[in-house]
């Protein structure tokens, strides 16, 4: 059904954008562009065609239909995809009243109409992937999105649906939960997990629960049938850990069901870099930088570490920088500038807001580079992308602009 | 000549005092030269290659062209680039607690409530910051003075720059009160004082009159709004939304006062009444707000020191330590000319606006002659951010050194392998 | 397409301008309009001449002088500037919250937030003066302020009156929960606080009696002291300071007739005991929302007392309230049929809500109310019992240019505002059709 | 189904018996008028209509009238079709929202409105002046799934005179405040979740096993019974048309007060709208939005949501958006004929038609004048309502 709907959505995008698009082809002039998956080029060409990039180069003949956009005082580099963004989302992201909801998709909640959206693709960002709330431990599918313009239908902004399965170790999970005292228990809140053992027991009861609704059937449940698809390594499992403890229970759990894994934020990912690069498990870094002594956001993790990214990266981890979902978030810009003032080879950084992203979403074949047949979603510089002081003065997705300082 | 020794004398006693005082073991070089790879002055033009001399941590001569003398103690920087210490005009952090829950409280000073070993101090030194304006937080109205410190320094004396500098005044309204309210409550205290001042000099005169002695003073507490209303205290007014402007405008027309407007994120929409009163401005943490178009329903992106600087309003930067970039002057300063803010005057507005905003310009904010060799030594140029601050000099003396901090070693670089016991199932 | 709109764009902003720069405050005539002038006749193919913000002529035989703007009003209806007079535009509610309960002493004007756009959209259908007070949640709860919506940046410039009068309330319960107890309680609060200030004022009298009996004393003394120095008397004593108490000055100034009470009141119970007060303390008394007023109508009439109405009907209300239980929407026409002093106000949800006057004087005259006395119940008469009517209310030499030109009669459900001015500035035109 | 009808049925009896009719009982009537306003046929100046046994007998310039017909004559006044109030809860007791939301359980199909309904009720007499004759009664939105519609009449002698349909349809809520923090669903994500497999549910319900619940979700899954889906934000109404696309349900939406936003969209699947009261607004930018929404080729018809805005206020919703530019032919019809044909009662009620019942309004001048006075309100051929001076 909801792969229909997909397909559907692209049927339905494919036409619009084909009868714009002949009328309009856009040949963007770079002084410099970074490809991020090859070579920078200097002085090329883009040429965009039906919301796509038709060719890259230097030597490119431009036709005459041609709309020009001159950034040939420019750097251009592909637009940005955030890993895990603040979700477009009105009220609770969290269903409350189980500790299990594999079956909620967060994709039917999207708010076209959100701020946030409006407000992220002022920032670079052209791709971003939403994921249901961190007070679940089994908490639901995320979804894969593009801010494209006015508010329209979700599903026209959706490019992957049931992207990753999002799963919580971190403590969250047990914060509102009580302990019947004395009085029986009078609402949903007095339950497990309260510690962080039952956290992961009830992961592993989950698991195993899908485990024997594969072999068995009797009854369909869609919450288990999600599972049996994780466990198939169909869909991706999003765990958000933090301590270092964590990570390595996860890895453990991931060898025993053979799970495929991505790491959620990963504060004391640091101190274990070496075996999440041996495991070959992708990391997605929230707000890597917290400091320790100021006011604590997190129960947990406190250990940080400001070159996090970059020890990760150096141990050969894929590592992605995200604007942070459930925290302060921060414009992903500044966050890999960051990661390289504290210690991140600049391609590595560059690349862990662009493609490492893009691989890790599984949407690698549509965004995150400049390349011949990619989105055209492209971001005009004034400068180095990689100082404050530089300014984002274009935001082109799907080949139109959507954004543009003057 | 007994009494030229004994001046000597105790001079030397002094400063041995005041160094074991600031607790800086360092030897401390009375003539200092600074050979930079780059001086921005902010008095004056960037200077290439250029020297610093230092006397008594007083700066003697700056140019290229500066003959250094022979018994001159050189320190080479000619990779560094070198400009004056970042100051910093309003900050509530460092504080036990920042506000007291009564509201008229002019009497209470942060001077009282500075924690020197509060972890804010020393990482505004690493930061660049050589000197911040203390004062009591915005959830009172009459919160209190406050001090002008360095740091550095492991009591608030050694901190200290200057004492009684500002009153704090929030025109945000507390809880259970109305704005009405709030505005009424300070009125009703200025028209007490006002009564409370004529009646004690009723009493003077009376006293006068019978020619007995007088003796009393003012009382205490109200000595900091006494001194407000004689300019001897500057106002520092925090606006929460952009109709307090008016207000704040108002009382410091109508009292008299030497004031500085500390805005709200909320205040730009008064720009207009903000530039025509040509009152000094601290603006906003928060440097970027969003606001939606009604029209055209779009989110717009307003960037809070452009729109000041664009109206001509000299203003000074605030951090917030909670905030990713923002916890940096620099960082604040380098978002300003990202969007189009002159970099010379971005630069003067962590420098020597908010120096010259808390009184202190006379020694701090810009590299001159006859000010205080108060200097920062970044790696690269301020507003990048692949520049750190390398050693940051007070009073001619160095009191931080990167290659030194073993607090940032332990953020930046990986900790020793871990061992881990075997698994044995 | 984009040059194209710069071309459009610019001139427009060059014209605008121009109209601000050079008309601003300039002379204006306004010609050929079906004139309602509220207080008098309406005037068919009328001239207003306007000078210095001021209608300085106004007939169907004005001269107008060559150089002057004209403003083509043929065809449409030309009238005074709208009131309503229970608005909540430029506060926020929120910011209203004071957990005193006697509080006259607070002026509404601390609490204008004059950076609020809303204003705009009212000022559009024809609003140009409102009446703000504070809210229902304390007893007494300050001053309220006439303003005018002529885009002032600062509360000072729009304010046409403060001290206007001191909002009361009697019987409105903040949670919407009602017991006798409670209004017994509020009536008698207030009562008491009346009381309070009656002793306030004679022991201020005393004080005053006494400091002039002391300066004339030390004066004699004085005198005396330069002539016999040897044969000094007793040195006279200051009386002990009197200290003045915002909260019962404010109060004095109601008993002394200078500043009205402005009572809230729903049920009849309530507006008799608003009554009751004002006849103990001889006050004068401004009755607010009066929602079962048309029960009692008589006693309202005997004693003569204004009233603001509102809202007309509960839809403009957030809930349907206790208070609203009795609501009649023929309450205005009952009220005003027994002349009584009547302003209609919409008290609406929010501070956008001012503009819905004319919809509120028409349902008005839909359940009875005669149109001229809608008309003047939204124009003259709130400006009457806010004591602005020598300058604004009604179209007559003198009073100030707040002028509003509509293309249909101005309870016509389609009708809509083509010009709004305010002190002879065009402050707002209708470029299309709505 | 029958047998659990049966007790209502009494119940209801029992209590419309104690009914006393105020007023007058006339089998015929001849209503001389100055300006009918048919609704599906144009204006007849100077017309008259014919009454009998309840039903509109003719209508016309110049019909026959029966010799014992007792004549109205009107001929300085307007008569329009009684206006129906698409979304309303009146009569329903004055705790008003103690009665509408059953919120123990978040899924309560079975629940009728109906049960709740006292005929008697204060509101119910003081909303005939308003001009209303038909007024669907839908259960309050806390609930996602919060039970059957009811569509009434305010007047009526028997049983089947006030009752049009007694289950119109089942509302669902997709607002806010159908989350809670105690209670399934607490998020927008759970919310639509706990509906799909409601839904889900009801496809997969087999006829062996009687399950109210699930025969009622059956017949809402399958596209049998309306389902009237509240839904004001952008967010909620793309939500409401993803459940229409996914499961093929037959909708209308109620509220849908930003639906302009995405007026293409509803449109393209033909969703009707209950838009929500225009007084609820106040800014400009939303009191334009119906226009919007009617210029899309949406069919709309205006609600009340009383006591949320007094009932006398469905007028002067239709009246303000003729005002922020709406067609004014567009804007009777929603009153009366559009609003009908939503709640598929075009048939009985909605217009001034031979056959038609006998639902009349009369006013004293343009229906759509806020001036306008209502003078009389006549349903199925009685008189309910007649303005007196004071």
């Amino acid at each position: 059904m909801r792969r229909y709907a997909i397909l559907l959505t692209f049927l339905l995008l494919v036409p619009i954008s084909a009868t714009r698009g002949q009328a309009d082809i856009i040949a963007i002039k770079a002084g410099k562009i970074l490809t991020i998956s090859g070579d920078p080029v200097t002085d090329g060409v883009i040429l965009v065609e039906n919301g796509r990039i038709a060719e890259i180069g230097t030597e490119i003949e431009v036709p005459e239909n041609a709309s020009i956009i001159d950034a040939s005082q420019k750097v251009v580099m592909p637009g940005l995809v955030d890993a895990s963004a603040v979700p477009p989302v009105r009220g609770d992201l969290n269903e409350q009243s189980s500790e299990i909801t594999p079956a909620l998709r967060i994709s039917s909640a999207l708010d076209p109409q959100s701020k946030v959206l409006k407000r992220i693709v002022q920032t670079g960002v052209t791709t971003l992937y939403v994921s249901p709330g961190w007070r679940n431990v089994i908490g639901g599918l995320g979804v894969v999105i593009k801010p494209t313009g006015p508010p329209r239908r979700t599903q026209e902004m959706i490019i992957k649906d049931d992207a990753a399965l999002t799963v919580v170790m971190g403590l969250d999970p047990i914060s509102g939960n009580r302990i019947p005292w004395r009085e029986p228990p009078t609402n949903f809140y007095y339950r497990r997990p309260t510690t962080r053992m039952a956290i992961i027991w009830m992961l592993r009861k989950s698991l195993f629960d899908a485990q024997q609704y594969a072999t068995s059937k009797d009854k369909e449940d869609p919450g288990l049938q999600i599972l049996c698809s994780a466990l198939e390594d169909e869909i991706p499992i999003r765990l958000n850990v933090r301590r270092a403890i964590n990570i390595r229970t996860a890895l453990k759990l991931a060898e025993e069901h053979d799970l495929k894994l991505i790491l959620d934020e990963c504060t004391e990912g640091y101190k274990v870099a070496e075996e999440i690069a041996q495991k070959n498990v992708p990391v997605v870094l929230g707000p890597f930088y917290y400091y320790p002594g100021s006011s604590s956001q997190y129960r947990e993790g406190r250990e940080v570490n400001w070159n996090n990214a970059g020890i990760l990266a150096n141990a050969g981890v894929k590592v992605a920088l995200a604007s942070g979902a459930q925290s302060q978030p921060i414009d992903l810009l500044t966050a890999a500038t960051f990661a390289v003032r504290h210690g991140m080879p600049r391609d590595k950084a560059l690349k862990a807001i662009t493609m490492t992203p893009a691989e890790i979403l599984g949407i690698a074949d549509r965004v995150g580079s400049l390349e011949k047949g990619k989105d055209a979603d492209i971001l005009i510089l004034s400068g180095d992308p990689l100082k404050v002081t530089t300014r984002i003065e274009r935001v082109i997705l799907n080949g139109k602009t959507v954004h543009k300082t003057d | 000549m007994k009494s030229r020794f004994c001046t000597a004398f105790t001079a030397v006693l002094l400063i041995v005092f005041v160094m074991s005082a600031l607790g800086y073991a360092g030897p401390v070089r009375k003539k200092l030269a600074i050979q930079a790879g780059k001086i921005i002055t902010i008095a004056g033009a960037d200077l290439k290659n250029g020297v610093i001399l230092i006397e008594d941590g007083i700066i003697k001569a700056v140019g290229t062209d500066v003959e250094i003398p022979w018994d001159t103690f050189v320190i080479e920087a000619k990779d560094k680039v070198i400009m004056p210490g970042f100051v910093l005009a309003h900050t509530s952090s460092g504080l036990d607690r920042a506000n007291e829950n009564v509201p008229e409280v002019p009497f209470l000073s942060t001077f009282d409530s500075i924690d020197p070993i509060s972890s804010y101090f020393e990482d505004s030194l690493r930061d660049g910051v050589v000197a911040m304006l203390v004062l009591p937080g915005n959830n009172t109205l009459l919160g209190g003075t406050g001090t002008v410190v360095r740091p550095h320094g492991r009591t608030v004396e050694a901190m200290l720059i200057k004492r009684y500098t500002g009153l704090k005044i929030s025109l945000r309204p507390t809880r259970n009160t109305s704005r009405m309210g709030h505005m009424q409550r300070f009125r009703r205290y200025i028209s007490d004082l006002k009564d409370y001042l004529e009646e004690y000099e009723q009493r003077k005169a009376d006293a006068k009159e019978e020619k007995k002695p007088f003796d009393e003073e003012i009382d205490t507490r109200k000595q900091p709004m006494v001194d407000l209303l004689d300019e001897k205290l500057t106002a520092f007014i925090y606006c929460d939304r952009a109709a307090d402007i008016p207000k704040a405008i108002e009382i410091h027309k109508t009292h008299e006062l030497d004031t500085v407007l500390v805005l709200g994120s909320d205040c730009y929409k008064a720009v207009g009444l903000i530039a025509k009163s040509k009152l000094p401005v601290i603006l906003p943490p928060q440097l970027i707000v969003w606001e939606t178009n009604e029209e055209t329903n779009e989110e717009e992106m307003k960037i809070i020191p452009m729109i000041f600087h664009k109206a001509g309003v000299k203003f000074a930067f605030q951090t917030d330590t909670s905030q990713y970039g923002s916890r940096y002057l620099w960082y604040q300063a380098a978002t300003a000319v990202k969007h189009g803010m002159k970099r010379t005057e971005a630069l003067k507005s962590i420098t020597l606006y908010p120096a010259k905003f808390i009184g202190v310009d006379d020694r701090l904010g810009s590299i001159a002659v006859g000010k205080e060799a108060t200097l920062v030594f970044l790696t690269g140029d301020p507003l990048d951010a692949q520049a750190w601050v390398d050693q940051v000099m007070i009073a001619g003396e160095i009191v931080y050194e990167k290659a030194k901090d073993e607090r940032l070693k332990k953020l930046l670089e990986k900790p020793d392998e871990i061992q881990v016991p075997e698994d044995t199932d | 397409m984009m040059d194209y709109k710069r071309i459009v764009v610019v001139p427009s902003l060059l014209l605008l301008l121009m109209f601000t720069s050079t008309f601003g405050g300039q002379d204006i005539a306004i010609r050929g309009g079906n004139i309602l002038t509220i207080n008098d006749a309406p005037i068919e193919n009328g001239i207003i001449l306007i000078k210095d913000g001021k209608i300085e002529a106004l007939g169907q035989d004005v001269m107008i002088p060559a150089d002057v703007r004209t403003i083509d009003a043929s065809n449409k209806f030309v009238m005074p500037g709208l009131i309503d007079a229970q608005s909540r535009l430029f506060v926020i509610d929120s910011e209203l919250r004071e957990s005193r309960t006697i509080a006259p002493e607070l002026n509404i004007i601390d609490a204008i937030d004059p950076f609020i756009k809303e204003y705009r959209e009212v000022l559009a259908q024809g609003v140009t003066v409102i009446y703000v007070a504070p809210g229902s949640r304390s007893l007494v709860g300050g001053r309220g302020a006439v303003l005018k919506l002529n885009g002032s940046k600062t509360a000072d410039k729009m304010v046409l009156k403060t001290d206007v009068a001191v909002k009361a309330a009697i019987g409105v319960s903040p949670n919407n929960e009602s017991s006798s107890l409670t209004r017994l309680e509020h009536y008698s609060s207030i009562r008491e606080a009346l009381l309070e200030t009656k002793v306030y004022m004679q022991r201020k009298e005393k004080y005053d009696r006494e400091l002039a009996e002391y300066k004339e004393k030390k004066a004699e003394y004085e005198k005396k002291d330069g002539e016999r120095e040897a044969e000094k008397k007793e040195k006279p004593k200051r009386p002990a300071k009197f200290r003045p108490n915002p909260t019962y000055e404010v109060l004095a100034k109601v008993i002394r007739k200078e500043i009205p009470l402005q009572i809230e009141a729903h049920r009849v119970s309530d507006i008799l005991n608003a009554l009751r007060l004002a006849d103990e303390f001889d006050f004068s008394l401004i009755l607010d929302k009066c929602t079962e007023g048309y029960m009692i109508s008589d006693e309202i009439a005997r004693r003569k007392v204004p009233v603001i109405v509102g809202p007309v009907s509960t839809s403009f209300v957030d809930m349907p309230r206790l208070e609203y239980r009795n609501h009649d929407m023929r309450n205005a026409a009952i009220l005003s049929r027994r002349r009584i002093k009547l302003a209609l106000g919409v008290s609406g949800r929010d501070g956008a809500s001012s503009k819905f006057i004319l919809s509120a004087a028409a349902m008005a005259v839909a359940n009875g109310m005669d149109k001229d006395a809608a008309l003047r119940a939204i124009t003259l008469t709130p400006a009457e019992i806010f004591g602005v009517a020598d300058r604004i209310g009604s179209l007559e030499v003198g009073k100030d240019a707040d002028i509003v030109i509509l293309n249909r009669h101005p309870l016509d459900a389609l009708t809509q505002v083509k010009t709004v001015l305010i002190e002879g500035k065009v402050v707002f035109e209708r470029k299309t059709e709505q | 189904m029958r047998r659990r009808i049966f007790p209502s049925i009494l119940l209801s009896l029992s209590v419309f018996s104690h009914l006393v009719v105020a007023a007058e009982d006339t089998q015929s009537l001849a209503i001389r008028a100055g300006r009918i306003w048919t609704v599906t046929d144009g204006v007849i100046t100077d017309g008259v209509i014919i009454v009998k046994d309840g039903k509109i007998h003719a209508v016309g310039k110049e019909p026959d009238v029966p010799a014992e017909a007792k004549i109205l004559d009107m001929s300085d006044k307007d008569v329009i079709p009684g206006l129906i109030d698409a979304h309303c809860h009146v009569g329903l007791s004055l705790d008003i929202f103690a009665e509408i939301d059953e919120i123990v359980s978040a899924v309560t199909p079975d629940m009728q409105i109906l049960d709740a309904f006292d005929p008697l009720a204060e509101d119910v007499t003081k909303a005939r002046s308003s001009g209303v004759t038909t007024v669907m009664l839908a259960p309050g939105n806390k609930n996602p799934i919060a039970g059957q519609t009811a569509i009434v009449k305010l007047y009526g002698n028997k049983m089947n005179d006030w009752v049009l349909k007694r289950k119109g349809g089942v509302k669902l809520s997709l607002r806010d405040e159908a989350l809670m923090s105690d209670r399934r669903p607490t998020s927008r994500a759970g919310l639509m979740a706990l509906l799909r497999e409601q839904l889900n549910e009801g496809k997969a319900y087999k006829d062996d096993e009687y399950d109210p619940c699930g025969e009622v979700l059956k017949r809402v899954a399958d596209g049998n019974v309306p389902a009237y889906i509240c839904a004001c934000t952008v967010d909620e109404i793309a939500s409401a048309v993803t459940l229409v696309d996914e499961y093929g349900l037959k909708a209308v939406l109620i509220g849908a007060e930003k639906g302009d936003e995405i007026a293409d969209i509803i449109a393209e699947r033909d969703i009707p709208v209950i838009y929500a009261p225009l007084l609820l607004f106040s800014k400009d930018k939303d009191l334009k939005r119906v226009v919007k929404l009617a210029n899309s080729g949406i069919k709309l018809a205006f609600s009340s949501t009383a006591p949320k805005t007094a009932l006398h206020d469905l007028r002067t919703s239709a009246i303000l958006a003729t005002k922020y530019g709406l067609n004014p032919e567009v804007a009777i019809k929603s009153l009366t004929i559009h609003a009908a044909e939503i709640l598929g009662i075009a048939d009985r009620v909605g217009s001034i038609e031979k056959g038609k019942d006998a639902d009349l309004v009369i006013l004293n001048g343009d229906p759509l004048q806020l001036t306008s006075n209502i003078e009389m309100v006549i349903i199925n051929g009685h008189i309910v309502y007649k303005r007196q001076e004071e």
